[in-house]
């Protein structure tokens, strides 16, 4: 029985209030440390689990912690299967080593303690997510997750442009969580609870697929806002104002993938609806197509990694939307090890130019940070898929599935392809601008190694994006992770790799665009002098000036909906609420007051007048008397 | 046990205020520690009234009956049940934190602190009493102290919004009165002497016509009270005008007294009417709902923005009555108790950065976490618990409703969702205006974080808040009762069919 | 011809006009005063003929009554004038016209 | 038939007072007008065998009252007569409209013999003691309340008739 998994929740949550209390008054390191221990115990006990739960009878066992709202049917219950497995010890695992990370880059900062607090917060808040066993309990991890990542974004808070990107992030995961809610009441209007049991168990005996279609495209909007999917990605890039352990973690490793998360465990919902299914793929796709043709041209080290993770991520959507769950989680797992990596490296490379983040203004790095260049080297090739590295098993898989369902999902693969392609180009501008080529740094800047507690991190991630691919390796060894992941999904008919030769043709077809692309890069910036970073498209085409403001996407949102919105608002204020209803409260009293205006010359002050008044009502009282015949 | 707890509760805050009246000039410091002590002798009564509240009684507990005028069939008659234990409790709640609020008001503070004790006295009153005309004189009586609240503490145009609040909710119960008189004639005529007996005039049957007047009548005054959406511009005025303690009070009790009308009178003693009506008033919450976050996000003044907010979150409760679903009305029920602990702690804190700057408008703040850590700290927190975070008390309530009136009205609650949205807006962009960024204006450098009187009587609220939003077993187990017999009701005299009740789900979980 | 009470009653209605014409026109307040006082005469005589007409005694104490009331009213009704009228020289009441609208 | 001779003559009389005291513009003769109404009212009450309330109307009434009315005119100097044009819109003609409305009403009313009652057989005996008999059992308390009436009454016009040289001059 693994009813003790409460306590990997229980411990970031208690470090994260033990921290608010007492951070501020422990000196540097302490904080850190207490942070990295709770998360790092709560791996241990996450892997613990996982031996009992594949020691014990292997079912999916759910532990009752108390009743919160148990009319709806959302009580702190927690579930305990590989899937969550999984994902808690992606959660805990990366997230340990970018808590250890932060100790170093975190140095000398005022709010130390409480930049800790809210970390560990983030993780006990990640956990309720993932170990959830209801949609209520689902729903409250999902918006905690947004609330620490808006503390985090706006964690330099005496920065303008934090506050705001924080803001902006809530806001746009709050719209997410909108749709996430309109799905939670139709899924309570049929089903009559949230818990996962009753709704994920055969639906079809519940719901039509006209339904379910409605359902999952809810819970689809609620995914695109978290996971920064279109048309909800635009609060990602602005996210990078918060510190980078933040974005390594929240904005790479764990919360964008509470999205995917979502959809795989709602699997049964999306099989019963295909067409969300294939919607889910589409969105995906294109994101990732989309979000790899802004990063070409972006500047900050940063937002090139962010639009990195957002197609990535659009990776993942189209692995779920195709039914490859085991795939999508897969490229989950490798992409949070080497996109953390390739972060918590760029942290380092910030760390040690003094806070600049602009690649123009750096190269020829690979002599002063052999150990951040080597670890930065291998999450590269990680990322663009070269295989042995771990990239190249999980994306090639992806494809090759998408390749395999044929028809539209054939036509995703071909996009699939051509981001594979702009990926590797843009990785390989991203390492080449950075590490080598002439150094371009400003006078007084003179960068250094990271200390060790930063590096180590760096190796370990360095050692999983290298290793992990082989976990789920479909050729030489058993896919291990398939088997491990087999009992969340027995029920549901998932997409294979096509058998035969053709994944082999895939696999060779995607490893030569992958160095295609990066040859291209190479040859491209190898050439140039250092500041004509040029385009790679003709300078001449509007499209290029189109990508580098990435496609002017904030602009339209900001003077087609924020504007108008205020502008709506502000009408509302001052004119139909403070004029027309207002008004009309205020006319009330006016016209009462006209009426008594009118009255008023009724009272002559001559008392002669007051008599003849009275002598007539006496005569009429006569008159009503006579009228009614007296006798 | 026949200490008549429920007397007891509404007229120790009365006479305490006759204490408080009757202390000498001579001696002013001992005003604020009697007054106090009062109301928390009032909490600790109301707190005892909870716990021994028996959960599993649907009926009215606690129940005093002595005649006033028998040949008129008025009689003191109280009663409490699931519904009116938690205002009770919220009420007594909120009073000693008001008085501890207001101790720095030195203009005649004993007649300010016999006002409040007043004031608590009459509200609890509403709340417990079965009589329909003992009801509506706690109703009236209630106006006057907060007229004064208003009137002689309040801000610079305090006498027009004092005004102005008490013509608005006079002329609303001037139609409750008539509703009310309506129905002992009715009563007079099927049962032979007139009552005012509010159990007895459950039974009567009323034509289907009287039935919408008599919702109307009741229905104006209640509309008024919440405020439901086109009634509700006395209320950021009253709010702006008010003295903190006025502006907790006022927003955390007085404007459940509408929507506990609306659930104890209108729902009961007019189901017809209620089944036919419950789709416009549930239009009208929703509206109420966009329409108060809309105005709110452009208010500049910080207290504008608060009562514009609760103009909102009310309509969260009110579409959760008329949701006529055991979820929508037990969400209703604590979403009033919710919403009075997080807009309250909301304007004592707009009241404590008031009394350092005063000035309620936000362009004159700028950058102040970094100079009050804790203060920022605080309203973060209150901002978040009344934007509906999940894990604090104001999302329990909104899940509930939310969820439970999508089975009845699906347009208008996906519409009322937006809300939980534009409340995101509205609350952090006030909070970015005023805490982050620099603090450049020299006033906000100078400011001083909270002291522990401040800190004192936030953390219970706090508390509450956490409590509630993550146990809130004990509040809801006490509430459903009261509902699901409301429902019944219902059901009974209507040929209404409410989905989801609680029993049907207790027993598919048990045939599942 | 024999007198009935009806004619005393047609004689007490005249003397009421002409009482509370009076009343209306004078513009001087003893004449208006005086005018009350004839006005309340005039309904003495009523109460007297119909008591009469009824053989009940009941009319004349009820006269007696009228004239107590008659009495302190008239002691008041002057105390008032004359400490009105020593501030104004003229009696008129038209000049007394300050609680206008 | 001697009735209906005092009917004649003493209503004439009283009629006449009452329209001098309306119509003359010198009050003190409007005065005496009305003291010539009231005493013929007097003749009329014996008629009607009202003689204790004769004797006080004539004591009391025309004696006291109109003589206080005098004094007072006297005493605030308006024994001018004052001219009769009327100032105020349209008071006239209300007034004497109104009148001949009154007049009308009451002849139609009157017309109809309302007075349903038969005549009584016997007179009402109108001597002091049937009077003060019915006074001090029937109406007591009618009784006593009017004496506290004319005590707060005679109070009442002490102090509002106060004529203190000194105030004045502060006023003015």
């Amino acid at each position: 029985m693994v009813d003790y998994i409460w306590i990997v929740i229980a411990l970031p949550l208690a470090g994260a209030v033990f921290l608010h209390f007492f951070g501020s008054r422990l000196r540097e390191p302490l904080p850190g440390v207490i942070a990295t221990s709770t998360i790092g115990l709560g791996f241990i006990y996450a892997l613990i689990a996982t031996a009992d739960f594949f020691a014990g009878t292997g079912e999916a066992e759910t532990v009752h912690l108390f009743d919160w709202i148990a009319p709806l049917g959302a009580n702190a219950e927690l579930l305990w299967d590989p899937l969550s497995a999984i994902m808690t010890l992606t959660v805990t695992g990366v997230g340990a080593l970018i808590h250890l990370y932060s100790i170093g880059y975190m140095h000398g900062d005022a709010r130390y303690g409480r930049f800790f607090t809210y970390l560990n917060f983030f993780a006990a808040s990640m956990l309720i997510l993932v170990l959830a066993d209801n949609f209520g309990l689902l729903f409250v991890g999902w918006e905690l997750v947004g609330l620490s990542s808006y503390l985090l974004i706006s964690f330099w808070f005496h920065k303008p442009s934090a506050a705001a990107a924080g803001k902006k992030a809530f806001v746009v995961n709050r719209i997410g969580d909108v749709g996430f809610l309109i799905g939670l009441m139709l899924i309570l209007a049929e089903f009559s609870t949230l818990t996962y049991g009753t709704v994920l168990e055969e639906p079809a005996r519940v719901i039509t697929t006209g339904m379910a279609t409605a359902i999952t495209l809810m819970l689809v909007l609620g995914a695109a806002g978290k996971s920064a999917q279109i048309p909800l990605y635009f609060w990602l890039p602005d996210a990078m104002e918060g510190p980078t352990p933040v974005s390594a973690l929240i904005h790479a490793a764990t919360m964008v993938t509470a999205g995917v998360y979502m959809v795989a465990r709602t699997a049964a919902l999306f099989e019963l609806a295909s067409f969300s299914a294939a919607a889910v793929a589409t969105i995906g796709a294109f994101t990732a197509l989309f979000a790899a043709s802004i990063a070409l041209k972006q500047r900050d080290i940063k937002r090139v990694l962010a639009y990195s993770t957002i197609s990535q991520l659009g990776y993942m959507f189209l692995a779920v939307g195709t039914g490859a769950y085991v795939a999508g989680i897969f490229h989950l797992f490798t992409h949070a090890f080497f996109k953390a990596l390739l972060f918590l490296g760029s942290g380092s490379v910030i760390h040690a130019m003094g806070g600049e983040q602009d690649i123009a203004k750096m190269g020829g790095l690979r002599k002063i940070m052999p150990v951040t260049h080597f670890t930065m080297a291998v999450g590269w090739l990680a990322i663009i898929g070269i295989p042995p590295l771990a990239g190249f098993w999980s994306k090639d898989e992806i494809l090759a599935i998408a390749f395999g369902e044929g028809g539209w999902f054939t036509f995703l693969w071909v996009i699939g392809l051509i981001t594979a392609l702009l990926t590797a180009v843009y990785m390989t501008r991203w390492m080449y601008l950075t590490f080598w080529g002439e150094a371009r740094w400003e006078d007084g800047v003179h960068p250094h190694e990271s200390p060790a507690v930063m590096t180590a991190p760096l190796l370990a991630l360095a050692v999983g994006s290298a290793g992990l691919g082989l976990l789920n390796t479909p050729w030489p060894f058993k896919p291990a992770l398939e088997h491990f992941l087999e009992p969340s999904f027995e029920a549901i008919k998932m997409a294979h790799i096509p058998s035969g030769s053709t994944p082999w043709i895939l696999a060779a077809v995607s490893i030569l665009t992958a160095a295609a692309g990066a040859w291209f890069a190479y040859r491209k910036y190898q050439g140039a002098d250092a500041f004509d970073i040029a385009p790679v498209m003709p300078r001449r085409t509007g499209v290029w000036r189109w990508v580098g403001n990435a496609y002017y996407v904030d602009d339209i949102i900001g003077n087609l909906i924020v504007l108008p919105g205020k502008l709506v608002a502000a009408w509302t204020a001052f004119v139909l609420d403070s004029e027309i209803i207002d008004g009309s409260v205020r006319a009330v009293g006016g016209g009462v007051r006209r009426i008594g205006g009118w009255l008023r010359p009724i009272q002559t002050g001559f008392t002669r007048n007051y008599a003849a008044v009275t002598f007539a009502g006496v005569v009429g009282l006569l008159l009503w008397f006579v009228t009614r015949g007296v006798g | 046990m026949d200490l008549n707890i429920l007397s007891l509760l509404i007229w120790l805050p009365v006479a305490g205020a006759a204490v408080v009246i009757g202390l000498p000039r001579r001696r002013p410091e001992l005003v604020v520690p009697i007054a106090f002590a009062l109301s928390v002798l009032t909490l600790g009564l109301a707190g005892f009234l909870v716990v021994d509240f028996d959960s599993a009684d649907a009926g009215f507990q606690f129940v005093e009956k002595a005649a006033i005028w028998s040949d008129l069939g008025i009689d003191y008659h109280l009663g409490v049940d699931g519904i009116s234990v938690f205002l009770v409790a919220l009420t007594a709640f909120l009073f000693p934190i008001g008085i501890v609020a207001s101790v720095h008001i030195e203009h005649r503070r004993k007649e300010f602190m016999a006002t409040l004790l007043l004031l608590e006295g009459a509200l609890i009153g509403v709340f417990l009493s079965l009589d329909l005309i003992l009801f509506f004189v706690f109703f009236e009586v209630l106006l006057v102290p907060m007229y004064f609240l208003i009137g002689l503490w309040g801000g610079e145009r305090r006498l027009e919004a004092a005004l102005k609040f008490f013509l608005y909710t006079a002329l609303g119960s001037a139609f409750l009165l008539v509703g009310i008189i309506f129905l002992s004639a009715q009563a007079n005529d099927q049962f032979g002497s007139p009552t005012f007996n509010y159990l007895e005039l459950l039974d009567l049957d009323i034509s289907r016509t009287a039935q919408y007047w008599l919702f109307g009548a009741f229905g104006i005054a209640f509309a008024i009270k919440v405020p439901l959406f086109p009634f509700h511009t006395w209320l950021p005025d009253a709010h702006t005008e008010a003295p903190t303690a006025g502006s907790v009070v006022l927003a955390g009790v007085l404007l459940k007294m509408g929507t506990y009308g609306f659930l104890r009178f209108n729902l009961n003693l007019f189901p017809e009417a209620t089944v036919q009506l419950a789709g416009f008033l549930a239009a009208l919450a929703v509206v109420g709902i966009i329409y108060g976050a809309a105005v709110a996000i452009v208010q500049p003044d910080l207290k504008r923005l608060v009562a514009y907010s609760s103009v909102s979150h009310l309509g969260f409760v009110v579409l959760g009555i008329f949701a006529l679903t055991s979820q929508g009305l037990s969400g209703g029920v604590i979403q009033m108790v919710n919403h009075g602990l997080t807009t309250g702690a909301l304007f004592l804190l707009v009241g404590m950065i008031y009394e350092r700057r005063h000035t309620r408008d936000i362009s004159a703040y700028g950058g102040l976490q970094k100079v009050m850590p804790w203060f920022a700290g605080f309203f973060l927190f209150t901002a978040f618990a009344s934007a509906g975070l999940p894990g604090l008390n104001g999302f329990v309530g909104e899940f509930l409703i939310l969820l439970g009136s999508y089975t009845r009205h699906p347009a208008l609650t996906i519409i009322a969702a937006f809300g939980v949205l534009l409340a995101a807006v509205y609350l952090l962009w006030a909070y970015e205006r005023v805490f982050t960024g620099e603090p450049d204006k020299e006033e906000n450098r100078a400011l001083t974080d909270i002291g522990l009187r401040e800190v004192s009587i936030l953390v219970p609220m706090v508390a509450l808040i956490i409590a509630l939003g993550v146990y809130p077993k004990p509040v809801l187990e006490r509430i459903e009762p009261a509902v699901e017999r409301v429902l019944d009701r219902l059901e009974e005299r209507t040929d209404f069919e409410s989905p989801l009740r609680i029993d049907d789900i207790a027993d598919e979980e048990v045939n599942r | 011809m024999e007198v009935t009470a009806g004619w005393y009653l047609a004689l007490g209605a005249l003397l009421f006009v002409i009482g509370a014409s009076g009343m209306l026109l004078r513009r001087n307040a003893l004449v208006m005063f005086m005018s009350i006082e004839l006005m309340l005469n005039a309904v003495n005589l009523t109460f007297v003929a119909i008591g009469r007409h009824v053989g009940d005694l009941n009319g004349q104490v009820a006269v007696f009554f009228v004239m107590v009331v008659a009495a302190a009213e008239v002691v008041v009704g002057l105390a008032i004038m004359i400490a009105v009228f020593r501030r104004r020289a003229s009696a008129s009441v038209d000049d007394l016209a300050m609680l206008k609208g | 038939m001697a009735e209906l001779v005092l009917f004649i003559v003493f209503g004439i009389i009283a009629v006449v007072g009452g329209l001098a005291m309306v119509l003359h513009p010198n009050p003190v003769h409007g005065a005496l007008g009305l003291m010539a109404t009231m005493l013929s009212l007097a003749v009329f009450y014996v008629v009607n065998s009202g003689h204790f309330i004769a004797a006080v109307q004539v004591v009391v009434y025309a004696g006291a009252v109109m003589t206080l009315f005098l004094f007072v005119i006297m005493l605030i100097g308006v024994d001018k007569s004052e001219n009769l044009e009327e100032r105020l819109p349209l008071q006239r003609q209300l007034a004497i409209g109104l009148g001949v409305a009154f007049l009308v009403m009451i002849a139609l009313i009157g017309g109809n013999a309302w007075i349903t009652a038969p005549q009584a057989a016997t007179e009402p005996n109108g001597s002091v003691e049937a009077i003060a008999d019915l006074l001090f059992t029937e109406w007591l308390l009618p009784f006593e309340v009017t004496t506290l009436l004319l005590i707060i009454a005679s109070v009442g016009a002490v102090a509002l008739a106060q004529f203190d040289p000194r105030k004045r001059e502060e006023e003015e």
